[in-house]
């Protein structure tokens, strides 16, 4: 709303983060970022045909791809690892207590006991 | 929320962000909980259909009238979740054509928010196409939302996602049709910087749906 | 007292008129959405409470027959859902739309028409629900709803479609309400304003917000889950399907323990801000409050299978939840053990404002208790869906939450209206309720453990539960002439109560240094905060001394009056306060000075909106629309839906491309 | 009190200590009362260890409670506004106080945890290997009970279990174990006075032990305590726990069919000849006064059942007998019951729609499961569910106007010139006669 020229020393959140953002990722970051994520879903899709997809470790493996997708995409393309800190707490907080929920809930319906 | 007006008279924000984009973060962080709960019911419901078809395996007599394969379509959706993470790459653009537009190097093609922008409708666009193409095959091989505890959350938890494409879709046109009428400039980030957010938010949520729902067995 | 030009009507910044329906229509103004939420939920706490008494009055003795079972089963479902939904969590955003603004010295909210939208949703939604009762066919699935009980085979009738959907409108209601909350504290504090100085309230109401959005989602996917169920024949509660009931359960609590701290933290917060104005002294522990308030909300999302231990999850499970259960009472019994410090060594007046949050803190213990008896498996299995529970439940709402919140009302009421509520009358209200509550739920606790089921609509002579439902009774007759008590006073003190002024009760935060009732721009200056206690190292340093919460030096244009410090707030002031003051206990009334518009100040308000009501309505009437489904009337019902989607999509157009207000 | 005289409003200061003084007072006369279904009776090995438990709970909530309420009330009365008092000296804050009002509840919570979990594991852990089997199905609004232990062969080579519906039978001493499962909704099944509750979930099996351990026979009442619906509150249950002889007895006769009253040489009716075939085994409890004795002499000599076969009435304490009055509408004429014939009674049984829902062994029309299982309803206490005492009244209301004895079930209105509460609809033509109604209570009186 108002304009972000004027800010006050004694507001409590962290003063240098004005303006929107500053130093931005740039085209070049944007496009590594992409080849990555390319490549990582390649991978993934890759090893689904492959007789890794029986082995116990496929599970375990693709979640840590898909985490390591996710993460990019939230730093880079939504430049959180940019912003204002504000907003990695309003993002992260929900989505640890979201992911805990979420285990939680698999175990008390025994998805980890192989029920 | 477009409701606040610039104005000498109103005091600067404590943090000296704008309200707009602290709402869509708090936003985003409500809707992690929404498809974790999306999420956990189709895992916790995996498995448990009295009746197929079935996601990974083939069901057979007795179980099932006649032979079923099993449904998912790895090839296509794996086309599509490409073309979405591809959406986010030309989302970005987008905002950074918009951010610096007039600056050296944001000249032509490339450089212009109108293309990027339409390339990432377009790239939405056919991310739903497949989903559509999806879900009708999935009818036409005997798999509807009430068939089976699968086909609910399954239905359920991709339809959730889907309309939240759709909304980004329709968002998005709305900024490429400002940005004819009068054109986005460096004045208008924040309004596509909130949409961006939205829409990369979408997206990751698919890389997780990707993988639990459709790769791990 | 001089009533000149006291109790000022709201001013506003355009030439809509000022008062009249219409402006109550139309009004962005966050005060005048706090007044009402506030007369609304105190309408439906009439309504909650009148089933209640019809229930209490069935049960007064055994194979009572006052009410069919059927009947029985929708009074304590609807009275559950009203009470929570309708009338706790309203009044507290009652207040929160009142004093959050106020309180961190901001203008509004962040987002005035999407606050008034949340109103009106909050407004249509509990009349929707409520229309269900002259359908005959009133929600009667319990307040948690449990499947498979809810599903089509099981309850055919638009009792459960009622429920669900209501639910759901509401759900958007609170949701837009608490983006806007957390976007407004996050943004719109005064200069100086940092976290730690917010008024305790404001936090509790900050961290409420959260909890909101994290608890709401989850609840709003288990009712599009039974909604699907229900209109589309999905499978998620469908047994013969192979569902598993415990899905809504864990769903449901996973919303439903957060809620309960969503219901109980805004009185906290209130209680908070009486106790130290009453002790005169800042409240104990400032730091350590605002911490547990964090940390109980947190531990809240971890608990929420306490509520079924006996469905058979195991010993593990119950291990586990029965041990995070218990580890809550550690932040709270902080809070309970804060409260009392900070009226140790005070200099206590017992209003009765005071005397509400004193027996908060009294009561609201025996509600804890009860609650960590509850935490222990294998003695839960004993209680479970007993009166113990009811004991413990309404220990905790009613002595709680509407306690606090009661005393907020006495606090406030002055703020609000520019007129005190009549103390005399208020102490009858209160030993009516007090004695009222404890004579209707002490005796739970003994019929719950002589063996005495909840929801029995009847139950059968000579099991020894008839002289402890008597007493209950009775305990709710006279809650009952409280609650007229407490009505008659709001009645008579808003036409002839004693004038206010800007800072009745001498207490220390922003919203007292301005007139009562504010004027529609709160602040004409906004003030600079340097301390915890704004008012009070103005007014009364001697309490502030050494606070190593005020940094000294930091005042900007500084002025002093009759020698002392007065910060900014002289600006403040311009608005209208008179000199003097300086012995908070004198009321002030806000003499000779008359208020400046908007206008001559030059601050721009948001222009008066009736878009926001008009959204609100058609989405409710698209929710609506669906229960044609269930009468067999398909196509009408969807055209009907597509209908008040697209007027609903337009209004909505309308809405966001009218300006917010004149811009310069 | 000290806190109430400090009001300023003697007024109510008075009112309120009257009626707090009542409350309590009340309460503890209340507490002197028996109270048969009370959780502190500890008739159970896994109810001791509960009780030990809960003790400790109320001990640790008392002492916190009484603390609390100590010094809140001493801060109240010692640090009241008093005239010409100097503003309060500011405190901020005590960090020791703040860390001892963390740690010591923390201990307190760490005293009730401990034994939780233990307690918790105790009573989870599997039965005993010999622990007598119960099978506790839920229905709306309705228990059934299977022993599938104790096992017979009918007449038409059909293996059949034990089966009765809403009274239990337990020996004392023997550990039992209770399979509960769902036939539609969640119920709850809960004995106060034996242990705590168990859900019977939809699509699920769980599993619930003890050891009733009373040293005399005794009647104890159950519930439902999970809300399922209309009949929620009338969804209850006896549990009668009784020596092993007395056990072994009545399942035996638990075992036995019924006696088809149908004479021989019927007129072709299908159900007659076949069950009535020697050896079916037949019924002599007393009173042998109703015609079915008439009926039955023409039959070989019939097995006799001697002892044991269901818990005396007289010693059923009044607790446990229900005293749920008559609908006010429904009226009966008491005095046609007298010369009810048990025979024509079964005739029309089998030929209307009781045999769609009611089984009754022994009687080859009557094979259905949608309600209880009749074989044996005249040796249990009570009718629909705990509601009403098994007598000749009651059952002559229940057969002819059952939805209005008991809101929301599914047996039907029978009675001529009744209204159906739920339909509303009138039974005209089809309906019986009291006098038919006679008949069908002294048929279902015979079944012993
Ligand atoms: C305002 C709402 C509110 C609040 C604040 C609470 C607070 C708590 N509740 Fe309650 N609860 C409900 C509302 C609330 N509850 C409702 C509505 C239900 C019933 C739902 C239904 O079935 O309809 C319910 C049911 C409920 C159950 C399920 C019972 C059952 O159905 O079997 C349990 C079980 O653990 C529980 C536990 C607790 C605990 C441990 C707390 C704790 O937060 C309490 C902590 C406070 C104290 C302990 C007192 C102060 C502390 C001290 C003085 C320190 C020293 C104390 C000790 C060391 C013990 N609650
Ligand atoms: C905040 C929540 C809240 C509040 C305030 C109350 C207040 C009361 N409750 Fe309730 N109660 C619940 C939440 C609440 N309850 C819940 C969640 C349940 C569980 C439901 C379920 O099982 O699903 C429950 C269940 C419940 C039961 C158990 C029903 C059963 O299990 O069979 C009973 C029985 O006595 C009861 C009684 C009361 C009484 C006597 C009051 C009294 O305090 C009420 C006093 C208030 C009045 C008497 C109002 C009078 C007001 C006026 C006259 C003013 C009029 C003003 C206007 C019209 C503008 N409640
Ligand atoms: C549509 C199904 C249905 C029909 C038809 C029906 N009943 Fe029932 N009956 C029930 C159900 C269900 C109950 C259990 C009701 C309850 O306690 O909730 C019941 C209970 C009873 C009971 C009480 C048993 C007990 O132990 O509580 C008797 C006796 C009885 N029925 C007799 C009859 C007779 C005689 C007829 C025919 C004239 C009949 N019923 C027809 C369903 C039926
Ligand atoms: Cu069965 Cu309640
Ligand atoms: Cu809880």
């Amino acid at each position: 709303m108002a304009d972000q020229e004027f800010h006050h020393t004694n507001a409590d959140v962290d003063v240098h983060a004005m303006g929107e953002m500053h130093e931005h990722p740039t085209w070049k970051q944007y496009k590594w970022v992409a080849l990555i994520l390319t490549l990582i879903t390649a991978l993934e899709v890759f090893i689904y045909y492959t007789s890794f997809k029986d082995s116990p470790l496929f599970a375990p493996v693709l979640l840590v791809m898909s985490a390591v997708k996710f993460a990019i995409v939230v730093m880079f393309y939504m430049h959180l690892k940019y912003d204002h800190k504000l907003f990695r707490a309003l993002f992260t907080g929900p989505l640890i207590i979201a992911m805990s929920t979420l285990a939680a809930l698999l175990f008390v319906f025994g998805k980890f006991s192989g029920r | 929320m477009a409701t606040a007006v610039a104005s000498h008279a109103h005091p600067p924000t404590s943090t000296g962000l704008d309200h707009r984009k602290i709402a869509i973060w708090a936003f985003i962080g409500s809707e992690c909980m929404l498809f974790a709960s999306l999420i956990s019911t189709y895992l916790i419901y995996k498995g448990r259909s009295v009746v197929g078809p079935f996601p990974h395996e083939a069901c057979n007599p007795p179980v099932c009238a006649t032979h079923l394969n099993p449904i998912l379509n790895i090839p296509v959706t794996s086309f599509s979740t490409f073309v979405l993470l591809m959406s986010s790459l030309a989302m970005v653009l987008a905002l950074a054509a918009v951010e610096n537009k007039g600056k050296p190097g944001y000249s032509g093609i490339l450089g212009s928010s109108k293309f990027w922008l339409f390339a990432t409708i377009v790239m939405g666009a056919t991310f739903l196409g497949c989903q559509a193409y999806e879900f009708t095959s999935f009818v036409h091989e005997g798999l509807t939302i009430r068939t089976n505890l699968f086909g609910s959350s399954f239905f359920t938890l991709t339809g959730f996602h889907g309309a939240h494409v759709t909304a980004g879709v329709l968002w998005l046109c709305t900024l490429l049709a400002i940005d004819f009428k009068r054109g986005l400039g460096p004045k208008d980030t924040l309004i596509v910087d909130i949409c961006a957010l939205y829409w990369h938010f979408v997206d990751v949520v698919w890389i997780a749906i990707f993988t639990l729902v459709y790769l791990i067995k | 007292m001089a009533t000149a030009a006291v109790g000022v009507p709201y001013t506003v910044a355009d030439d809509y008129a000022n008062s009249g329906l219409w402006s109550w229509l139309t009004t962005v103004d966050h005060k005048r959405i706090g007044v009402l939420y506030m007369y609304t939920a105190l309408f439906w706490f009439g309504c909650g409470g009148l089933e209640a008494e019809i229930m209490r009055w069935q049960l007064k003795g055994p194979n009572g027959h006052v009410v069919t079972a059927e009947m029985f089963n929708q009074l304590f479902t609807m009275h559950g859902t009203t009470m929570i939904f309708l009338v706790v969590m309203p009044l507290s955003a009652a207040f929160f739309n009142f004093l959050i603004p106020l309180q961190i010295g901001a203008r509004d909210v962040a987002f005035p028409r999407l606050n008034a939208f949340s109103y009106w949703v909050y407004l249509f939604g509990s009349l929707f629900m409520n229309t269900s009762w002259l359908v005959g066919q009133a929600p009667n699935g319990g307040w948690f709803g449990y499947a498979p009980l809810t599903a089509l085979q099981y309850s055919p009738g638009l009792n459960i479609d009622f429920w669900m959907l209501g639910l759901q409108i509401l759900g958007v209601s609170s949701l837009a309400a608490a983006f806007n909350f957390i976007t407004t504290i996050i943004n719109m504090r005064a200069p100086g304003m940092n976290l730690m100085r917010m008024p305790m309230f404001t936090w509790m109401a900050f961290i409420v917000q959260f909890l909101l959005v994290l608890a709401f989602p989850v609840i709003t996917i288990a009712l599009v889950f039974l909604q699907f169920d229900r209109f589309f024949g999905t499978n998620f509660y469908m047994m013969t399907a192979g569902a598993d009931p415990l899905l809504w359960q864990h769903l449901f609590w996973i919303f439903g323990h957060p809620e309960v701290y969503i219901l109980i933290l805004p009185a906290f917060g209130l209680v908070s801000e009486i106790l130290p104005t009453f002790s005169r002294k800042p409240i104990f522990g400032y730091p350590v409050m605002v911490y547990s308030g964090i940390l109980i909300a947190f531990l809240g999302f971890g608990v929420w299978a306490h509520h079924m231990f006996a469905v058979g999850m195991g010993p593990i499970a119950d291990s586990v939840f029965a041990v995070t259960t218990m580890l809550i009472a550690i932040p709270t019994g902080v809070k309970i053990f804060n409260w009392i410090f900070t009226m140790w060594g005070g200099n206590l007046r017992f209003t009765v404002a005071m005397k509400y949050a004193i027996s908060l803190v009294a009561l609201f213990t025996i509600g804890g208790i009860s609650g960590v008896m509850h935490a222990s498996p294998p003695a839960d299995l004993q209680q479970t869906d007993t009166y113990f529970i009811v004991a413990h439940f309404h220990y905790v709402l009613v002595a709680g939450s509407m306690m606090g919140l009661s005393g907020g009302i006495y606090y406030y009421f002055p703020k609000i209206t520019g007129r005190m509520l009549s103390e005399k009358i208020g102490n009858w209200q209160f030993w009516l309720t007090f004695i009222g509550v404890n004579l209707t739920f002490m005796p739970m606790h003994w019929s719950g453990l002589y063996g005495m089921p909840r929801r029995v609509y009847t139950y059968d002579a000579g099991q020894g539960w008839e002289i402890f439902n008597q007493m209950s009774t009775a305990g709710a007759l006279i809650q009952a002439l409280a609650a007229f008590v407490g009505l008659y006073n709001i009645i008579k003190s808003r036409k002839s109560g004693e004038i206010a002024g800007n800072d009745p009760w001498g207490a220390p935060s922003l919203e007292w240094s301005i007139p009562s009732p504010p004027p529609d721009y709160n602040f004409a200056v906004i003030p600079t905060v340097t301390s915890r206690y704004p008012l009070w190292d103005v007014k009364s340093p001697e309490l502030t001394t050494d606070v190593p919460h005020s940094r000294v030096g930091d005042e900007h244009n500084t002025i002093a009056i009759g020698g002392k410090t007065v910060g900014s707030f002289q600006d403040s002031m311009a608005a209208g306060t008179p000199e003097g003051g300086l012995n908070p206990n004198a009321r002030q009334a806000s003499t000779k000075v008359s208020l400046k518009t908007a206008e001559q100040l030059g601050i721009p308000m948001p222009y008066p909106t009736i878009k926001p009501l008009f959204v609100a309505l058609f989405m409710v009437l698209m929710f609506a629309s669906l229960l044609l489904i269930h009468v067999n009337k398909e196509t009408m019902g969807l055209v009907a839906v597509l209908t008040f989607a697209t007027a609903m999509t337009f209004s909505l157009y309308l809405w966001l491309t009218s300006p917010l207000e004149p811009s310069h | 009190m000290n806190f109430l005289s400090r009001l300023r409003r003697p007024g109510t200061r008075k009112a309120g200590v009257v009626a707090l003084t009542v409350a309590f007072a009340a309460l503890l006369a209340a507490c002197g009362q028996d109270h048969p279904d009370s959780i502190f009776h500890n008739r159970t090995d896994v109810n001791r260890d509960v009780d030990y438990l809960f003790k400790l709970l109320i001990g640790a909530g008392t002492g916190v409670f009484i603390f609390v309420e100590t010094i809140l009330i001493v801060a109240l009365v010692k640090f009241r506004k008093r005239p010409g008092q100097p503003e309060p000296k500011h405190v901020h804050g005590n960090t020791t106080l703040e860390i001892m009002w963390t740690v010591i509840p923390a201990l307190i919570l760490g005293v009730i945890a401990v034994p939780t979990v233990r307690t918790i594991f105790k009573t989870q852990a599997a039965a005993r290997a010999d622990a007598l089997q119960v099978e506790v199905y839920g229905h709306q609004w309705w228990w059934e009970f299977r022993y599938p232990q104790y096992t017979m062969t009918g007449a038409n080579g059909k293996v059949d279990t034990v089966v009765t519906a809403n009274e239990l039978y337990l020996p004392i001493g023997k550990t039992v174990n209770f399979t509960l499962r769902s036939r539609d909704v969640i119920h709850s099944f809960w004995v106060p006075a034996l242990s705590g509750k168990r859900d019977v979930v939809s699509n699920h099996t769980n599993y619930l032990w003890y050891t009733p351990d009373s040293t005399t026979e005794a009647v104890f009442n159950g519930a439902c305590v999970e809300y399922c619906g209309t009949s929620h509150a009338n969804m209850r249950f006896k549990a009668f726990t009784v020596t092993q002889a007395d056990f072994d007895s009545w399942i035996e006769h638990q075992k036995l069919a019924s006696v088809d009253l149908m004479p021989p040489p019927a007129p072709v009716a299908p159900a007659a000849g076949t069950p009535a075939k020697p050896g079916a085994p037949a019924v002599t409890a007393k009173p042998a006064t109703t015609p079915a004795m008439a009926a039955a002499a023409a039959t070989p000599a019939p097995v006799v059942q001697a002892g044991f076969v269901m818990f005396p009435r007289e010693k059923m304490p009044v607790s446990t007998v229900p005293q749920t009055p008559y609908p006010e509408k429904l009226k009966f004429d008491d005095g046609l019951l007298a010369n009810g014939n048990a025979a024509a009674g079964e005739k029309i049984v089998n030929t209307n729609m009781c045999i769609a829902c009611h089984t009754i062994r022994g009687n080859p029309m009557m094979q259905a499961v949608l309600g209880p299982n009749l074989t044996h309803v005249a040796t249990r206490t009570t009718i629909g569910a705990g509601l009403y005492p098994n007598d000749a009244q009651h059952l002559a209301r229940w057969v002819k106007n059952a939805p209005s004895m008991k809101p929301g079930i599914i047996m039907p209105t029978f009675g001529i010139g009744e209204y159906d509460p739920v339909t509303l609809k009138g039974i005209v033509k089809t309906g019986f006669t009291d006098a038919q109604v006679s008949d069908i209570v002294a048929y279902l009186q015979t079944l012993k």
